[in-house]
């Protein structure tokens, strides 16, 4: 029997652009970037706003309802600021870090649960995937502090490696502990794990303390802000940057505080659940907004360290700390 | 840990700052503010010329005829003038948001008849 | 060490840790200062050749802007100058009175630096709080004298603005506010780890070095010497009032931080005691517009430290030379040996250690310009111009 | 009073003819006139032995066709002694004390900076407060520059006017 080819390409072709459109539809818009940019405004606004009433003042107040609208504000008046490209800086590496350092935590951020239990790119080992994702931002951050030629920029940069050394491993050793337990390097299967059992904050307290001081100190907040401690090395590794580049990079920041908190939501909080009426994506935006205003919290309360106390302090406490936490899931304490 | 505390206790009460534009803080009595000349009673005896550290006074003509510019960009609101004037013809007023873009604001003209 | 690796790393003139212009240029080996080269003059606006060219009378106001922080500092010992030379006494109400106003001033200067060190160390929470708290001062401030910052209380032969009965019971009630606040404060920097981490045994001077290099004030007690200008050389009613010298024998940014905070709950006490035992009556006497020949040395505890004025008169309505040396000044030969040896990363919290006032420290000469591209309107120009209009 | 008299009675003995004139207008106040020369082995000897070991500051006065330098010296932060020499302008030369006093290295320079006085053997005597551009010779705290003339000449330094 001779199938008409021309029909069944029709077929194909009719059916492939249904799904693309779909599949484009939600990478770029709704759990994908473009909502996730609107999170990341908020999470900015949420963010600045609670750290302001913890220190007895308002916060953005004027531009929208409560001043939710500062952060598009900045993020365009940045646009339209003047972009210097620094004449004896790495013209490439320039250009290309602060393009990196935002597209590394969206494309991090399809990996996890938004919408349902499953995300847009669910595969085993995406938990693999999003801790070299860190390690890659934080690569980013060096090569875009190096390559702006500047004294202070250049021991930014430097400062912002060694901080990685010091607490990549204790939060490798934290993302493992959830994926240990549930049996699965995949972030989705670990959500549904903790939609049957308890969350896994409750069974790895330890790691989650370990997992929320690690990321602290990869979204560089105050306790571990070296990298572009404002008052010695004026803004660190962003210093030679402005305009719109200054703005990719906000935006970036922005978005790395989504990913930080959607992480703590799904590998600890059990990310998406559906309470009986209410779907799941409402429950996954309360969790995270709970994460940013934590992160916030901390943020708040700490003095910054220095960099070698930064380094003897994670290797001298974390560290164990993290390994205690593996030792316990293995005794079968962790769930 | 005890800031922990502090920190939270914060959340409850209100912010210390002030929506400026909106809200504004009430001075207190002799605040010296801007010096305003009071022309029925000044006899044009220049002492406040004189005194001012800053030369944010300027007299057109002697005697009764005299007249005043203030310019409030030079003034630095010492209340020297005020304190020496034998008339009491300057008060220092309640008013201090002064700022401005066009700088020919600055200047407050005390005519005699006006 | 070898010399290959030394980066000269300046600071400032324009830099987040400095709040006014001054560079230092840092010899650094990887993260250790090896050199500290001093280069000051920023915020030189020629203050004593300005001296020169007005009377006294206007001189009280030009001595005020010394500095922003500390202006009662500069008027007291300017007015306690001249009244040396015309040898007039203020009235002993006047002499209460400026012990009160030097004394709220301490305690909103320091209360000023502990904020802007809670910054320098990144605890910006802290920094907002005592600032919060310090505007109990400032309105205190406004009360009595009507403004915030620049009192103008001080005039030659007294006080321009009386302390009424009425305002003492509100003076009380901010003082007894301020006082749990501050002990709150005190605790807090003693057992906050992280500040703790940040100024135990940072920028260490030792006794030996304070006096060699002649530091003064907060600085010099904190290394364990007891100096201080209003104990051993009283001015205005010093010598009518308890006062203990606060030293610690830290001898680290931590310790200054420690006297700063035991000398504000030290000057809510004097203020208690001078407001209880201000005698009545008059608060200034006239004085001529004239001031004899003669020359005089004036010395005032300021809050960064002793302040030095000498006047010299020649019988005219102008001085004919009039020198001011702020507590600064003599702080930084201390300030570079504190740096030496340290992390870069304590630069900001040893340079604030000293509380440095470059406003005050720079007296002389112009504005002048390091680019010279820029061009630039002299004042009178910017006056004719536009003010004619 | 005593303990200012017995600090000038050994003044007085150790100097002996160096020593000008005394006087003490009040209570821990004293002003002593010394000869040029005598500059290091007074100060020597009122830090070492008479323990003022604190130097305020160096004040330098234009006298018309002579500089005043004034060392303000303190004895445990109380009694005040100012130790002051003159110099002429033509050559302006003082031995340093910052062997003797490390704490007056800023004060001398900015003697220097403002009214021209040398210091010899002073570590470094580069500028402290005038900028670079300062022209040479010209000291502004000198009698001789009216505020007026030394701005007109310092603006043509600061290159094309508006």
């Amino acid at each position: 029997m001779d199938l008409d080819h021309a029909a069944v390409k029709e077929e194909v072709r009719k059916k492939m652009t249904g799904e693309t459109i779909v599949s484009m539809i939600r990478i770029l818009v709704f759990p994908g970037a473009l909502f996730l940019f609107v999170l990341a405004f908020f999470y900015e606004w949420v963010d600045r706003k609670f750290f302001a009433r913890l220190q007895n003042r308002y916060g953005p107040l004027h531009t929208g309802p409560h001043g939710i609208l500062q952060p598009i504000a900045d993020f365009f008046k940045l646009l339209s600021k003047e972009d210097i490209t620094p004449h004896a800086s790495d013209k490439l590496m320039f250009i290309l870090t602060p393009i990196f350092y935002f597209a590394l935590p969206l494309t991090t951020l399809f990996v996890i649960p938004i919408l349902s239990q499953t995300s847009l790119v669910a595969f085993e080992g995406d938990l693999i995937f999003v801790i070299f994702a860190f390690t890659l931002i934080i690569i980013t951050v060096f090569l875009a502090g190096w390559s702006s030629i500047n004294r202070f920029s250049t021991i930014g940069s430097i400062r912002a490696m060694l901080q990685m050394l010091s607490y990549e491993i204790p939060m490798g050793l934290a993302t493992v502990g959830p994926a240990i337990v549930t049996g699965s390097l995949s972030i989705s299967s670990i959500v549904k794990w903790q939609s049957h059992n308890f969350w896994l904050i409750l069974l790895q307290p330890l790691g989650f303390a370990v997992f929320t001081i690690c990321l602290l100190a990869e979204l560089q907040f105050v306790p571990f802000d070296i990298p572009e401690a404002e008052t010695e090395i004026v803004a660190g590794w962003r210093t030679e940057f402005s305009g719109r580049k200054l703005a990719l990079l906000r935006l970036g920041k922005d978005l790395e505080l989504v990913l930080a908190s959607a992480l703590i939501t799904s590998l600890y909080l059990g990310g998406p659940q559906q309470f009986w009426l209410i779907p799941p994506i409402v429950a996954f935006l309360v969790k995270t907004t709970f994460a940013v205003m934590l992160l916030s919290l901390l943020r708040a309360v700490f003095a910054r360290f220095r960099i070698d106390q930064m380094l003897s302090g994670m290797w001298k406490y974390l560290l164990p700390l993290a390994t205690l936490q593996i030792i316990l899931i293995q005794a079968g304490l962790g769930g | 840990m005890a800031f922990l505390k502090e920190a939270l206790k914060q959340l409850l009460r209100r912010p210390a700052t002030l929506k400026y534009p909106y809200e504004k803080l009430t001075v207190p009595k002799d605040f010296r503010g801007r010096p305003i000349w009071d022309m029925k009673k000044c006899i044009g005896c220049a002492l406040c010329f004189n005194v001012c550290p800053s030369g944010a006074i300027e007299m057109i003509g002697k005697g009764l005829e005299a007249e005043i510019n203030h310019y409030v960009d030079r003034c630095m609101f010492c209340g020297q003038c005020a304190e020496i004037c034998p008339e009491n013809a300057i008060r220092m007023s309640e008013e201090y948001e002064l700022a401005d873009f066009d700088r020919s604001k600055m200047l407050h003209e005390y005519k005699k008849h006006s | 060490m070898s010399h290959g690796s030394i980066i000269k790393v300046p600071f400032g003139p324009q830099h987040p840790a400095l709040k006014e212009p001054e560079n230092f240029l840092f010899e650094v080996d990887g993260e250790i200062v090896v050199d500290v080269k001093p280069r000051l003059g920023y915020n030189h606006r020629g203050i004593e050749k300005a001296f020169e060219l007005r009377t006294y009378i206007q001189n009280i106001y030009l001595a005020e802007r010394i500095c922003g922080i500390c202006s009662d500092a500069h008027t007291t010992c300017y007015t306690q100058a001249i009244e040396e030379l015309l040898n007039v006494e203020p009235p002993p109400r006047a002499r209460y009175i400026r012990v009160i106003i030097a004394e709220l001033e301490r305690i909103h200067s320091h209360a000023l630096w502990v904020g802007i060190a809670a910054h320098e160390i990144g605890f910006d929470t802290l920094f907002m709080y005592v600032w919060r708290d310090r505007e109990t001062v400032l309105d205190l401030f406004e009360m009595i004298s009507g403004n915030r910052i620049h009192y103008a209380m001080n005039t030659i032969g007294g006080v321009r603005r009386d302390i009424h009965a009425a305002m003492v019971p509100k003076i009380k009630k901010g003082l007894d506010f301020l006082e749990d606040r501050l002990e709150y404060y005190l605790n807090v920097v003693q057992t906050e780890q992280t500040i703790l981490k940040r100024t135990a045994g940072v920028g260490v001077l030792k006794p030996k070095d304070a006096v060699n290099l002649c530091a003064v004030g907060p600085t010099l007690r904190a290394s364990g010497i007891k100096n201080d200008v209003r104990e051993d050389d009283p001015y205005a009613a010093y010598d009518e009032v308890p006062l203990n010298v606060i030293t610690h024998e830290g001898c680290d940014v931590l310790s200054r931080i420690l006297v700063r905070c035991e000398e504000m709950l030290e000057s809510i006490k004097i203020i208690r005691y001078a407001l209880d035992g201000m005698p009545e009556g008059i608060i200034r006497v006239r004085v001529p517009m004239k001031v004899p020949e003669g020359e005089v040395v004036s010395r005032v505890e300021a809050p960064r430290g002793e302040l030095i004025h000498y006047a010299k008169s020649n019988g005219t309505t102008k001085p004919e030379r009039y020198k001011v040396r702020s507590p600064t000044l003599g702080n930084i030969p201390a300030l570079c040996k504190m740096l030496l040896g340290g992390y870069v990363a304590d630069i900001p919290i040893v340079l604030a250690g000293i509380d440095p006032c470059f406003a005050c420290m720079d007296r002389m000469a112009f504005v002048d310009i390091k680019k010279n591209k820029e061009w630039i309107w002299t004042m009178q120009q910017l006056r004719r111009k536009y003010a004619k209009k | 009073m005593e303990k200012e008299n017995e600090i000038v009675e050994k003044l007085k003995d150790f100097l002996k003819e160096n020593l000008v004139n005394v006087t003490i207008p009040k209570k821990r106040r004293i002003f002593v006139y010394i000869k040029k020369d005598a500059l290091e082995e007074a100060m020597e000897y009122l830090v070492k032995d008479l323990k003022f070991k604190h130097l305020s500051t160096i004040t330098g006065v234009d006298l018309g066709k002579e500089i005043e330098v004034i060392y303000h010296l303190s004895y445990k932060g109380s009694i005040m002694l100012s130790a002051r020499l003159a110099v002429s302008k033509k050559n302006p030369n003082i031995p340093t004390i910052t062997y003797i006093i490390p704490g007056a290295i800023l004060y001398e320079r900015e003697v220097h900076d403002l009214l021209g006085v040398k210091f010899e053997g002073h570590p470094d005597l580069s500028p402290l407060i005038l900028p670079e551009k300062w022209p040479k010779g010209v000291y502004p705290l000198r009698k001789e520059h009216q505020l007026k003339h030394l701005k007109e000449m310092t603006s043509e330094k600061r290159g094309e006017r508006n």
